[in-house]
């Protein structure tokens, strides 16, 4: 495709992509709430939030660190989203996932990480840095068996390009890697659950110790950027599993239903689950996800 | 737990008699008035009060400070300092009242016997304006930051006055106390009778 | 327009609405550190300028971040609040940690002087437009606490509340209450303590400084 | 013209007895005539050896008493005699300077006399030819040096000599039993008629003369375990006589010794040798564990000379070459007299004593490592040449199992040498009182000796290629120069190498040495790139006290240039010891860097001396050059491929080998690091790459199933992963960093084990992007240090208000290393991650991504810690690093970027150089467009557009939602509205990653170090049970010799 139709239908993409992110968000608000016995704000309460983030009066900043970090985070948010491709043959949405592969995709997921990461560090608010710690201890854990799956799918077809890794699950339900290689499956969800800090992982943001962990000291427009960059990365991040374990989407509908799926699982976890203490957290994905996660490397060995 | 004379205080059957009769043995006849079956209050000298407090720390199983407080005997010219000491495992107290001189106002602290002392010690000297010398955090504002005034428990401090003084009221209401403004307000007969 | 009247400091209908006092600098004496917000929207005709204010007021109504501060008894109300009784998050209200990140302060019943620092501490650190809301009698006329040598007795002589609950204690209820009529004046702007906090600075940094007396907050809070 | 030789005898017998008579005319004029004495013996040796070298002179056979040979006393002079004869006279003159200056008046001309007649005596024994005469000279030189020792001052000096003389006297009545024995079977004296008429081996009876012969002369020269008394008399005598008696008596009872092993049939070769090899070995195992420097050299002269004992039957045989042997005595005398004197210099008894040891004399320091290096076998002193040349010929002439043994004792020598120099080079503490002794009049010998064996080294090179190189030349030129002059101030030091680092660089340039498709065209581009911006940023002339390496910095660089442009396996190994010596002075000179400079000296030469085995066994199968050790084949392939990887993995200090980098990274000089880590490391991944996998893979075979490239790959990962792990538990910046570099080359090792082109570009690729993001990080981390005056992270914080330049460095840095897009590290991550899943490694590929996730810790925590947070209260005026040191990292930025956005500047030539290497290509490169061989695409360039768009995209969105913005102030922190307590208790840097190491906890054992304590600990009980054989007991001494006539008997007598 030309560049610049291509860039118009990215930017669509990643603008119906947000607004999803926001939906979502509002919907788990609502389906927490629920659980809870409770009402819960409305559907649209994020865009009220986000609207009122940036109708503020002033602002602070701390340093210029500071006052990049939101960006950072944004960034990598959407970096992640145009370069996985959502809908299976259909390039309008296939953003810029050309440009690279698998790898791209879960090093760019570090990159707002990293760079909120220095942003909070700048501010000088001693919780921001606890929950960094916490954060990229928890990540390092979750990363095993999430990159232990990533091995066992890419290995079996020879490649780290996502497509590729499409292309072996056309043949009915039963050939998507969640089936096909349940081992790796398990321990991608379970990483997952990681990735998506709802309990028990949500130790970055523990609310009674570190109340709400790096972001501490930002306020206003930062986090509505933030908010921006935390929807594309969540739904990036929910495509990408959906193209890696569930055989990718024929079409938006179907994509829009897997997504929600797939983030709903670790809601529900989330619901029921009381909060771990960090090494606890990173005992657990050390200790059975990433047993199964050798077990799906070891699978795909033996299938060869 | 153990004391040579007198065998294992936890066999005896009333620990508190026990216990009394074993200080009245060691340090003198103190007067004693067994308020309820676990609570024993002993008025204690001056003089006597860290050997005896010692004495129940090391050798007695009393080894728990519950509480330290201090009463202003204003018509007297004292402080009571009140010491209750808890026997945990036998869950018996003892209520030790030491009166000082209001004029001094100093007594020795017991922080070296337990360090939780020296958070009542603290709260004391700020209230009461009871000295405890050697005691780690005495004149640190605990409550009171920027206290200027005569310690605010001390019974010749005149709250009132002080709050008149430096809190204001809201205009419109003419007396603060509420019995006063609310039968003024709704008669006499309103809530009072 | 009604003056500022110095001894009424309650009464908010003597100030500005949010809309009007942007045209000018505030004349009130403030410090260098204190700032007032953004002078963007004067520019507009007045008419866009109204409607542009509705909508971000009612943004603003419609998601209000409650500082998690218990400052006195009446803390014990808010847990009632957020539970499946009353539900305050399907107002908008959801609570929030740490004072940059939140709009409303509840003053939630007496408030010793040595609280009342603390207060002071983070009511400036919220960022514009904040409100306050005084939740029971101890904050109007210090309720029981009216001899008590350690506790203020007037809240809006220190800070500017924007919504008084009273009661001792009040209902989840009518705190409930107490926010539809702060979001209703938010949302017609009338909500303005804030502004008049920084305009009248000096007034209530005097009030201020009358109880704390050992006045070691440092400058650069604000 | 040419002297008489038998002067040599004659004119130091007859001063030696007028002496006293001129000592009453004044010490003067008793030092003149016995210097002159000496100095014309030393003109007799001279006179003879041009004639002698080029052989236009015949070897002088002088018969007394104008008989003929038999009945004669028969002198010899030939090449050896008169070098050995030189080398006496030297050492005596030395000895004379250094002696004459500590004799009291009444004193001096007996000894005078008795230093000429232990000459006297030397001198016979190197000449004569006749077995009894031997024997008379020997009793000559025992009589002089009995009493010399027992004059000394010190209080044992009595004592020891006393005990010298009882096993003297058993070993006389030994020798002249088997004497007498010999002279009846044979009737005749004379040795050279003696050879003629030996009897069969067979004869009854022969066997018994050999053992009394060869027992005496054992106990002569100190064999284990029959030194005691003579180790007693290092620990007794004084140094001046010591070394008196190495370069005279020692080295003539060894000449000695080689005449009497003409006579002894070939089937004792094995018990002289074993003997000999024991004594090596054991003496220097013994050395090891001892606390006194001067008993310490007594071990290593009985190492030494039992090490020489080995040779002598294998030269005699013509297995190996006279000139190794005899460089390795020339070697051993030069450098063992020196450290004799220099040991009498400082007033040290044990090592601990010798704490900042001459610290306030450049000369007497330059002399002493100049010593160490010589004894310790390093290039280019000629005791390197000797053991290269011994260890080809073992090889060649099938004794390669003996090598083993010489490499490990050699190994020894490089623990308790480089152990004394930790304690001169630690810096002297008040409660050390130990002084120098004397003045500088008596450094004569010191001095000469040490220019004596560094020019006599460097002559030894003359004919090897390198001298026609002109940059390696001009650099170590300037080099020495520098080094020389290292007094001048830092700038100037700093300008001059940067000036002729650029001269250099312009040559090579020109002579196109910077061909990017050759692997030596890119490390020279590398070690000269680096080397210039280590001396950029060397202007900025810190205040360290280590920061005047400059001068053995172009040396340095002048042995890597060398190192990675060879093809002669001597030329590459000089290199590496040359490389290694001279950073382990530069780590050495960092403030604390004695104690971790030990530790590296050790491990490198422990991975020199691989190296050299590896070589060995190539050169033992007949090829002399790095493309010649492709021919190998069968076992010795793999044994040499092991040994060269083993080598170069402890080098680059691969996981259970690392425990010296992390201190040798952190306390060399702050600007050394950035070069350490950037290219030394780097060296022995171009060692595994162009020289180990020189040797084909398919010449490897499998251990079990283990390939063992898959083995060298598992250690790499291991190696990434777990030095990794340590680096997010370290406090000190450095320590951080050093663990990283390590962790880092790692990598490179997985990319060269994958053993194809993907994994080699990969490989290469890391090379150069490591050097340039850890050289940013570890000179930013430098200028940090130079500011705050403290490496440990958490008393920094929030300095990146007051140094913006380096804050910008560091992040670049990490975001370069972490591998995170748009830098060139996910390019290289990428390429590494390609090839191991084309190769199948799964497990590797899977700890490579770990290592490389769980690295975001400790890089997060290193630009937090210093940077982020709270600035402390004493941090508020710190300026910026100085402006050289920015210069380096802005320059180093530059290049970090430059391969971020256009990485095929730089694959483009690697894919070339695969080509080469491989016949394939790796990747192909259309325009910004990566592609695998396998197909897999990456466009670097794009990836950094896009990442570059939505950041100014979002940049300027923030702008415009966000409302008026200030800056606030520093504490003005939402502190549950409390007034934040100062600065230090909240900035959250100490113990960053605590419940990570909670959850680690039971890996984190620090296992390599537990292991090599261990080894250590072990090594010292051993050496604990052996010594006590030396208990110090006259009895017992004379014991020895018999229990040693048994097991001799056992080991001659059986064949």
């Amino acid at each position: 495709m030309e560049l610049f139709p291509k860039i118009g239908w990215t930017l669509l993409s990643l603008f119906v992509a947000i607004n999803y992110g926001f939906l979502i968000n509002g919907l788990i608000r609502k389906v927490m709430a629920r659980i809870q016995g409770r009402f819960g704000p409305p559907l649209w309460q994020p865009y009220i939030d986000m609207g009122k983030l940036l109708v503020q009066r002033n602002s602070i900043m701390h340093g210029y660190m500071h006052w990049l970090g939101p960006i950072f985070r944004s960034v990598g948010g959407m970096g992640v989203y145009v370069l996985v491709p959502v809908v299976i043959g259909e390039p309008r949405l296939a953003g810029f996932s050309d440009m690279g592969d698998l790898l791209l995709m879960m090093y760019f997921m570090f990159f707002g990480s990293l760079g909120m990461a220095l942003g909070a560090g700048d501010a000088g608010h001693p919780h921001s840095p606890i929950g960094v710690s916490r954060g990229l201890s928890q990540m390092t854990a979750f990363e095993m068996p999430f990159i232990l799956a990533v091995v066992a799918l890419a290995a079996h077809v020879g490649s780290f390009d996502i497509n590729a890794i499409i292309a072996t699950q056309q043949h009915g339900v039963l050939s998507w890697n969640l089936f096909a290689n349940p081992f790796a499956s398990a321990a991608a969800f379970l990483a997952l659950l990681g990735m998506n800090m709802y309990a028990p992982f949500n130790i970055v943001g523990a609310p009674t110790e570190i109340p709400v962990g790096p972001a501490t000291e930002y306020q206003n427009s930062y986090l509505s950027l933030m908010m921006i960059g935390r929807s594309a990365l969540a739904i990036g991040k929910m495509v990408m599993f959906m193209d890696l374990f569930l055989g990718g989407a024929h079409s938006i509908g179907a994509a829009v239903v897997k997504i929600l799926a797939i983030y709903f699982w670790s809601v529900f976890v989330g619901a029921v689950f009381p909060r771990f203490r960090t090494e606890q957290s990173v005992r657990f994905f050390l200790r059975w996800p990433t047993a199964f996660g050798v077990a799906g490397v070891l699978l795909t060995q033996w299938v060869r | 737990m153990f004391d040579i004379n007198h065998g294992n205080l936890d066999d005896s059957p009333d620990v508190g008699q026990e216990i009394v009769r074993r200080i009245h043995d060691r340090f003198g006849d103190f007067p004693a008035r067994f308020q309820k079956a676990d609570l024993v209050r002993l008025d204690v000298p001056q003089k006597d009060i860290i050997p005896v407090l010692s004495w129940l720390r090391t050798e007695t199983p009393f080894v728990q400070l519950t509480h330290l407080t201090a009463v202003d005997w204003l018509e007297d010219g004292q402080f009571e300092l009140m010491y209750l000491v808890t026997a945990p495992d036998l869950m018996v107290s003892l209520h030790l009242c030491v009166r000082l001189d209001r004029a001094k106002a100093e007594a020795e602290s017991v922080f070296n016997l337990w360090l939780q002392a020296e958070t009542y010690e603290q709260e004391i000297n700020e209230m009461f304006g009871i000295h405890f010398p050697g005691s780690p955090r005495q004149g640190v504002p605990f409550i009171l930051e920027g206290w200027r005034d005569m310690p605010p428990m001390r019974r010749d401090f005149d709250t009132v006055a002080y709050c008149d003084r430096t809190h204001p009221v809201r205009p419109g209401r003419e007396h603060q106390d509420s019995r006063v403004y609310v039968g003024r307000k709704f008669g006499e007969k309103g809530y009072l009778k | 327009m009604k003056k500022f009247d110095p001894d009424r400091p309650w009464d908010l209908t003597t100030l500005p609405t949010t809309m009007a006092p942007q045209g000018s600098r505030p004349h009130a004496p403030v410090e260098d550190q204190c700032f007032l917000g953004a002078e963007a929207d004067i520019k507009q005709p007045p008419k866009l300028q109204e409607a542009v204010a509705t909508i971000k007021n009612w943004f603003r109504a419609s998601s209000l971040n409650v500082l998690a501060f218990g400052t006195g008894c009446g803390a014990i109300e808010l847990r009632p609040l957020s539970t499946s009784r009353f539900d305050m998050s399907r107002f908008g209200i959801p609570g929030a940690p740490t004072p940059r990140q939140s709009n409303v302060f509840i003053i939630s019943g007496y408030l010793s002087v040595k609280t009342l620092t603390r207060v002071i501490r983070c009511y400036e650190q919220m960022p514009d437009p904040k409100w306050v809301v005084a939740l029971g009698s101890c904050t109007i006329n210090g309720g029981m606490y009216w001899d008590s040598y350690n506790t203020i007795k007037v809240l809006d002589l220190y800070l500017p509340v924007d919504v008084y609950v009273s009661g001792c204690m009040p209902r989840p209820e009518a705190l409930i209450a107490g926010f539809q009529y702060l979001m209703d004046d938010v949302k017609k702007g009338k909500a303005n303590g804030w502004h008049h906090y920084l305009e009248n600075l000096e007034w209530y940094r005097e009030n201020q400084k009358q109880v704390i007396t050992d006045w070691d907050l440092p400058n650069y809070n604000w | 013209m040419v002297i008489d030789p038998i002067l040599l005898v004659a004119v130091p017998l007859g001063v030696a007895f007028l002496l006293p008579l001129f000592s009453k005319l004044g010490r003067t004029a008793a030092t003149a005539v016995q210097g002159l004495t000496i100095v014309f013996t030393a003109l007799v040796a001279v006179s003879w050896l041009p004639g002698l070298l080029d052989g236009s002179l015949a070897p002088a056979n002088i018969l007394t008493g104008g008989y003929d040979a038999p009945i004669a006393i028969n002198l010899h002079f030939g090449l050896t005699e008169a070098v050995l004869c030189l080398l006496a006279s030297l050492t005596a003159l030395g000895s004379l300077s250094y002696l004459s200056v500590r004799e009291d008046e009444h004193t001096i001309g007996r000894s005078g006399l008795l230093q000429l007649l232990i000459m006297t005596g030397a001198f016979g024994l190197i000449m004569t030819r006749d077995l009894f005469n031997l024997f008379v000279f020997l009793e000559i030189a025992s009589i002089g040096t009995y009493a010399l020792v027992a004059f000394g001052k010190e209080e044992t000096s009595l004592e020891a000599g006393f005990k010298y003389m009882l096993t003297g006297a058993v070993a006389s009545i030994f020798l002249l039993i088997g004497i007498a024995f010999l002279y009846k079977l044979t009737g005749t004296l004379n040795i050279d008629d003696m050879v003629g008429r030996m009897p069969p081996a067979a004869t009854a009876g022969l066997a018994t003369v050999i053992l009394f012969l060869l027992m005496g002369m054992a106990i002569e020269l100190k064999l284990l375990p029959v030194n005691g008394p003579a180790l007693d008399l290092y620990d007794g005598a004084d140094p001046g006589v010591m070394a008196l008696l190495v370069g005279t008596v020692v080295n003539g009872v060894l000449f000695a010794f080689w005449k009497i092993a003409l006579l002894v049939p070939g089937t004792w070769d094995t018990a002289i040798m074993t003997l000999g090899m024991v004594t090596f070995v054991g003496s220097n195992l013994l050395a090891v564990a001892q606390d006194r420097p001067r008993r310490m050299l007594g071990y290593s002269s009985s190492a030494q000379i039992g090490l020489l004992v080995f040779l002598v039957p294998l030269v005699q045989q013509g297995t190996v070459a006279l000139a190794g042997a005899g460089l390795l005595l020339i070697n051993h005398t030069l450098a063992k007299s020196g450290l004799l004197w220099l040991s009498g210099k400082h007033a040290g008894e044990t090592r601990r004593e010798w704490t900042g040891a001459f610290a306030g004399s450049v000369v007497m320091r330059t002399a002493l490592i100049i010593f160490i290096l010589a004894i310790t076998g390093l290039p280019p002193f000629p005791g390197f040449w000797g053991k290269w040349q011994v260890l080809s010929d073992l090889m060649a002439g099938g004794y390669g199992w003996w090598a083993l043994p010489l490499l490990i004792g050699s190994l020894l020598e490089f623990v308790y040498y480089y152990g004394w120099y930790r304690y001169v080079r630690t810096p002297a503490t008040s409660n050390v009182s130990a002084r120098p002794l004397g003045g500088a009049s008596d450094l004569g010998g010191v001095v000469a000796f040490a220019l004596a064996a560094l020019v006599f080294g460097v002559w030894l090179m003359r004919d090897l290629p390198v001298m026609g190189d002109r940059v390696l030349v001009f650099l170590t030129g300037v080099g020495l120069v520098l080094t020389l002059l290292r007094r001048l101030p830092r700038v100037v030091l700093a300008a001059t190498a940067t000036a002729a680092l650029g001269l250099a660089a312009w040559i090579m340039a020109t002579g196109g040495g910077f061909d990017l498709t050759t692997p030596s065209g890119l490390f020279h581009l590398l070690i000269i790139g680096a080397g210039l911006l280590v001396s950029i940023a060397g202007l900025a002339g810190s205040s360290g006290t280590g920061e005047r390496f400059h001068g053995l910095f172009l040396i340095m660089i002048a042995s890597l240039l060398l190192l990675v442009s060879t093809d002669n396996l001597l030329l590459f190994f000089v290199a590496w010891e040359v490389m290694t010596w001279t950073s382990y002075l530069v780590v050495t000179s960092g403030r604390l860097g004695a104690k971790p400079g030990q530790l590296y000296m050790v491990f490198s030469g422990a991975a020199g001396f691989l190296l050299l085995g590896g070589f060995m066994l190539a050169i033992g199968a007949g090829h002399t050059t790095i493309t010649g050790l492709g021919l190998l084949t069968g076992s010795t392939a793999a044994w040499t491929w092991g040994l060269l990887v083993t080598g170069f993995l402890g080098k680059s200090a691969a996981w259970g080998l690392h425990i010296w980098a992390p201190g040798a990274y952190s306390e060399a000089p702050d600007l050394f690091t950035p070069f350490l880590s950037g290219v030394i490391s780097k060296i022995p991944m171009f060692g595994i790459a162009m020289v180990a996998f020189r040797i084909a893979a398919g010449n490897l075979p499998a251990i079990g199933a283990v390939d063992l490239t898959w083995l060298l790959a598992l250690i790499g990962g291991l190696t990434a992963f777990g030095l990794t792990l340590a680096a997010v538990f370290q406090e000190d910046a450095k320590k951080l960093l050093a663990y990283s570099s390590v962790g880092q080359v790692g990598y490179i090792v997985v990319g060269l084990a994958i053993l194809t082109p993907l994994g080699w570009t990969a490989a290469m690729f890391h090379v150069v992007h490591h050097l340039l993001f850890k050289g940013l990080l570890f000179l930013a981390i430098a200028g940090v240090i130079m500011r705050t005056g403290t490496r440990t992270m958490y008393e920094m914080g929030g300095l990146i208000k007051r140094m913006p330049v380096s804050f910008i460095s560091v992040l670049i840095g990490i975001i370069a290393l972490s591998g995170v897009p748009p830098l060139a590290g996910f390019t290289g991550k990428w390429l590494l991650y390609q090839a191991l899943l084309a190769k199948g490694w799964l497990f590797i590929l899977v700890l490579m991504m770990f290592s490389s996730v769980v690295a975001f810790i400790y890089m997060f925590r290193l630009i937090h810690s210093v940077f982020l947070g709270q600035l402390k209260p004493r941090h508020r005026d710190i300026k910026e690093a100085p402006l050289p040191l920015v210069i380096s990292e802005v320059l180093m930025i530059a290049g970090v970027m430059a391969l971020a956005v256009f990485p095929q500047l730089l694959l483009n030539p690697l894919n070339a150089m695969m080509h080469t290497q491989f016949g394939l290509d790796a990747l192909r490169i259309d325009g910004t467009v990566l592609t695998t061989m396998s197909g897999h695409t990456l466009n670097a360039t794009g990836m950094m557009v896009l990442v570059l768009v939505m950041f100014v995209a979002m940049f300027l969105v923030l702008l415009l939602v966000s409302p008026p913005m200030r800056k606030i102030r520093q504490l003005d922190i939402g502190f549950a509205g409390e007034v934040p307590p100062p600065a230090e208790e909240i900035h959250f840097a100490s113990r960053f990653a605590q419940p990570y190491e909670r959850a680690w906890a039971p890996f984190l054992k620090p296992r390599a170090t537990n292991f090599w304590r261990s080894v250590t600990e072990n090594t010292g009980g051993v050496i604990e049970a052996v010594r006590k054989i030396y208990s110090g007991n006259g009895q017992t001494y004379v014991l020895y010799p018999v229990l040693l006539v048994v097991v001799f008997a056992l080991l001659g007598l059986g064949r």
